[in-house]
């Protein structure tokens, strides 16, 4: 399959979305790093489920409750599988991406971190991933390392050991949300492990991106969100190995979590659900389900070479077009990053160019893309970010490049 | 009732009319645990007494549905006199019987199903057809899964 | 509008999972105190939004960021409006109800309730809201106080003074998702205020069923869920009275919630954001909006009128038909309480009962619907439960009275 | 551009080049505030000269769009020299030229739009034009909010 080229059009033809024009133009989407839009397939799956299957989930001795959880844990299995875990029971679903790392702060951190002790990020994590870890540390006292990151904008892995020496835990994008900057796993996952550390990464930009194995990546916690990778809104993930979740208290009570509950006590459930208290996000799970039966037949190796060779003519047009007038944050090198660009043009103010851009339905993000200190690094406010994804093609690149035309003439001063 | 022939066979009805082995035994010295089915409230107490390596007495208690209770009686009446090394092939043989289709609902393609133990089920064979109706199943399995707590503890 | 009777065909008409038959049997839903079924309407406001309208919110400069912010704050208003909330503000969006709960005990809970401190649950509550406190308890060596349960399945409120003397909080059902028993909850709100103790409500079966005017109640704290209202999964509500809000630490951290990160820590972003981390249930929220929507033409008053209607109903027919062989617990006048049964039949556990009705697609539930104290206090292990609501009529009814008797054939010894 | 014309006045963007009261007062005595806007990474600083109960000095710091910096520069220019109750109503008046619309988009229908207070607002209603642009309102508003919090501090 390698040899055919990716096909774009068809992949756009099953995003309804692009079906007719938004505010009276074409629709050229570049924030998918953002959140993505979505399949037809999914939002069918949710649909059907509602039309044909509704009921509440584990609760019920009737067919439809059957059927519900049937299909609820049938999608389960297939995210499992998606990012290579061989146990299901792995997959904790949450409400988001930031739920899953406030659940590793709030239950995993909670118990095993105490003052004195030390959790490792870095200086382009976003907001989900500092936070959490904040909020613990007024809690609990423990102490916050910020990994440097490099002039090219990726994690500055030099001098890892003396990083992590003492640390409990290493907490890191696997991506970058602002550059693009793949982080070398291996490289940290080795070290951390060496200095006796757990690896948690943030994963919300690698898992729709790029393939993913996590017996291979050999961390020990991994977040992502649905809504970024073609699933729906309303779900996100946390898979973490079994053992840690097996010692972890949970992080919220309700119904679906316990085992008993009496008025002295209660204990809780096996795995996953120990960690889903109350109704869960059935539909939207089901539909993260059809969002990775999606993605999979596509082929994410596929995804990740449309993805390299966009990236290639992004970079190369830019340059070519507007020369120094535009700087683009981030790894020249399209095998190291993903299709993420923060951009700065000329010294309009990146709100402004946004604002430029959307005027020919040109849809980027400006702003501290949830990553003020990596912001207050760069010694800017915000920054305009374009992000690309399966439905993009060399002429989304090409109006975005046409369009900061038209911010020169407003703001030729 | 038309469909439901499978679930409650004759054999299974008459094990939730009239219990097997119900009561308490002294615990120490005999091993207990206690089960509990979350999701619909089923309830099974468990007392084993050990001599050497073969139960010499099993008690049941608990509540719950006709076939969690049907289940720990027929598998009271199926352990007693039995070794640990033999109930530790009949629990894989009953679980096998149950879960090989419990994966198969949970669109499990693998599609490679473990060769249960050939093991003589007895009674116990009357609770297949639960497999037909699958959110019975953790019913049918929490009375072994109780003993297979009881005999850790 | 009072006059006419309630139109049920025509609701039933709204709802596509009643189109067909599932599995091969006319669908006799009986569980939506479990979860509600989905109005098309509401299927398509969701739809709409992914294939028109779907982005991030609040985060971009784009034309269709802004329209999807819009579309979800457009439905906070009209959530709000739907509970007699003036501050829309004070509209916080969970997962669900129970998250909802977690943030009271998590977020005011853990600054405001020290060793000593009393919160005063009740013997019915669902374990939503006995969980969360339990795990407060644990923590931080807190007292919880059951209040008793009536025979009758009310929670008694004879001497409440006494109960509530010293009590921080009083956390309660509004309405039992077991015995459908309405909460005095003006009797509540007085003594609990007038012992110093603020009040929280779970409100899971209260705002789908009765006009609900959060002024006019004077609580605290109200939690519910959209899936049991008509709305998707994956969104909960809870509301709270701003000052309450605004001196409360956040519950979770990451983006949306700020005002500012650095490497040293952060600030909090205005209501009610401060308490919405991560990317929200953007579709769901808008999903609950049209639930709302449905709900309101239908009128409340007249929900409510034809529930009570049908209630009534339901417990002549069940008596006329079965006599003793039925108990049902829970409030005999069916202006005391909501279209929710919990019953026994013979001494046919309701698990295999329910077994048996699903077989002609009665769907009911067995099993201790989250409330495992007051199955202890009851003597159980599971009861069977049919709720009704808007989709419901007498032939629902009939239909689960003639399948009871088939339960007495099979069972008969 | 076409469209962009009732954003970009040429006044909004003089102010933008050309920002009146740059620069920082040593604070204290002046009060100061610093105002973020967390969506999009505005930022203004205020610092303000009382004597009594009028402003004799402004200046304004931080970094931000052409709206949030033209805004604050507008607003600079047009509180020295006024008395605390004259700026109570012209913020008031500048909010309700924005805000009037800010209600109308989150889909509040009561209908009912607050007269606001006649005050002269000079080079200030330029920033009308943003009304149109929603997602920019809050940018033109930080530098007032910023300065109701450094008139607080
Ligand atoms: C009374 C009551 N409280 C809380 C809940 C929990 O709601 P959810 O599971 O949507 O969080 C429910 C429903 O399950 C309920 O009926
Ligand atoms: C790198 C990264 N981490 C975390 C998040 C938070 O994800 P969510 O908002 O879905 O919780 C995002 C997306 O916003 C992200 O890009």
């Amino acid at each position: 399959m390698s040899s055919e080229p990716f096909d774009v059009a068809a992949v756009r033809s099953d995003f309804p979305i692009f079906d007719e024009p938004i505010n009276d133009r074409r629709l050229v989407y570049l924030d998918s790093s953002g959140t993505s839009q979505k399949p037809r397939a999914v939002l069918d799956a949710m649909t059907d489920f509602y039309e044909s299957a509704n009921a509440n989930v584990h609760r019920g001795a009737y067919f439809l409750s059957d059927l519900a959880s049937r299909r609820m844990e049938g999608a389960r299995s297939k995210v499992a599988k998606f990012i290579g875990a061989t146990d299901s029971a792995e997959v904790v679903f949450t409400k988001n991406a930031t739920e899953a790392i406030n659940l590793i702060a709030g239950s995993w951190g909670r118990v095993n971190l105490n003052k004195g002790d030390a959790v490792v990020l870095s200086m382009l994590e976003h907001h989900a991933n500092i936070v959490p870890w904040h909020m613990l540390a007024q809690e609990r006292g423990i102490e916050i390392r910020f990994l440097p990151v490099t002039g090219d904008g990726q994690i500055d892995l030099t001098d890892l050991d003396r990083w992590f020496d003492g640390a409990n835990l290493v907490s890191l994008s696997a991506m970058s949300n602002v550059t693009g900057a793949l982080t070398d796993l291996e490289r940290v996952v080795t070290a951390a492990h060496a200095a006796g550390a757990l690896v948690a990464l943030d994963a919300c930009q690698l898992v729709p991106h790029l393939p993913t194995d996590v017996a291979a990546i050999g961390a020990d916690f991994m977040a992502f969100s649905a809504h970024k990778m073609c699933g729906p809104t309303g779900v996100g993930v946390l898979w973490a190995r079994r053992e840690l979740l097996e010692a972890m208290p949970p992080f919220m009570g309700g119904g679906g979590m316990i085992a008993n509950v009496t008025t002295e006590g209660f204990t809780t459930t096996e795995l996953p659900h120990k960690f889903e208290a109350g109704t869960p996000p059935i539909a939207e799970i089901i539909g993260l389900g059809a969002a990775v039966d999606y993605l999979s037949a596509l082929d994410m190796h596929e995804v990740r070479r449309h993805e390299v060779e966009l990236t290639a003519y992004f970079l190369r047009t830019i340059k070519e077009r507007h020369g120094d007038d535009v700087v683009v944050h981030g790894p020249a090198e399209p095998s190291q990053r993903g299709g993420v660009f923060s951009f700065a043009y000329k010294d309009v103010h990146p709100h402004d160019l946004s604002q430029v851009l959307d005027q020919r339905g040109v849809s980027v993000r400006a702003g501290h893309h949830c990553a003020k200190p990596f912001m207050t690094q760069l010694g800017v406010g915000a920054t305009a970010r374009a992000s690309l994804y399966i439905y993009n093609d060399e002429s989304d690149v090409d109006e975005l490049v046409d369009a900061l035309s038209d911010a020169s003439e407003l703001f030729s001063f | 009732m038309a469909g439901l022939e499978d679930l409650y066979k004759e054999i299974v009805i008459d094990h939730y009319r009239s219990p097997r082995n119900r009561g308490e035994l002294v615990s120490p010295p005999a091993k207990h645990a206690e089960g509990f089915n979350p999701l619909c409230g089923d309830e099974v107490q468990v007392w084993i007494d050990l001599e050497g390596d073969t139960i010499t007495n099993v008690a049941i208690g608990g509540q719950g549905c006709s076939i969690s209770q049907a289940s720990a009686s027929m598998m009271s009446a199926a352990i007693k006199g039995k070794t640990i090394a033999e109930i530790g092939e009949l629990t894989v043989a009953v679980k096998s019987m149950m879960s090989v289709h419990e994966h198969a609902l949970e669109d499990d393609d693998s599609g490679v199903l473990p060769e249960p133990p050939d093991v003589e089920l007895g009674d116990l064979e009357a609770l297949k057809g639960v497999v037909k109706f699958p959110v019975r199943i953790k019913c049918a399995t929490l009375s072994w899964n109780t003993l297979v707590e009881a005999l850790n503890n």
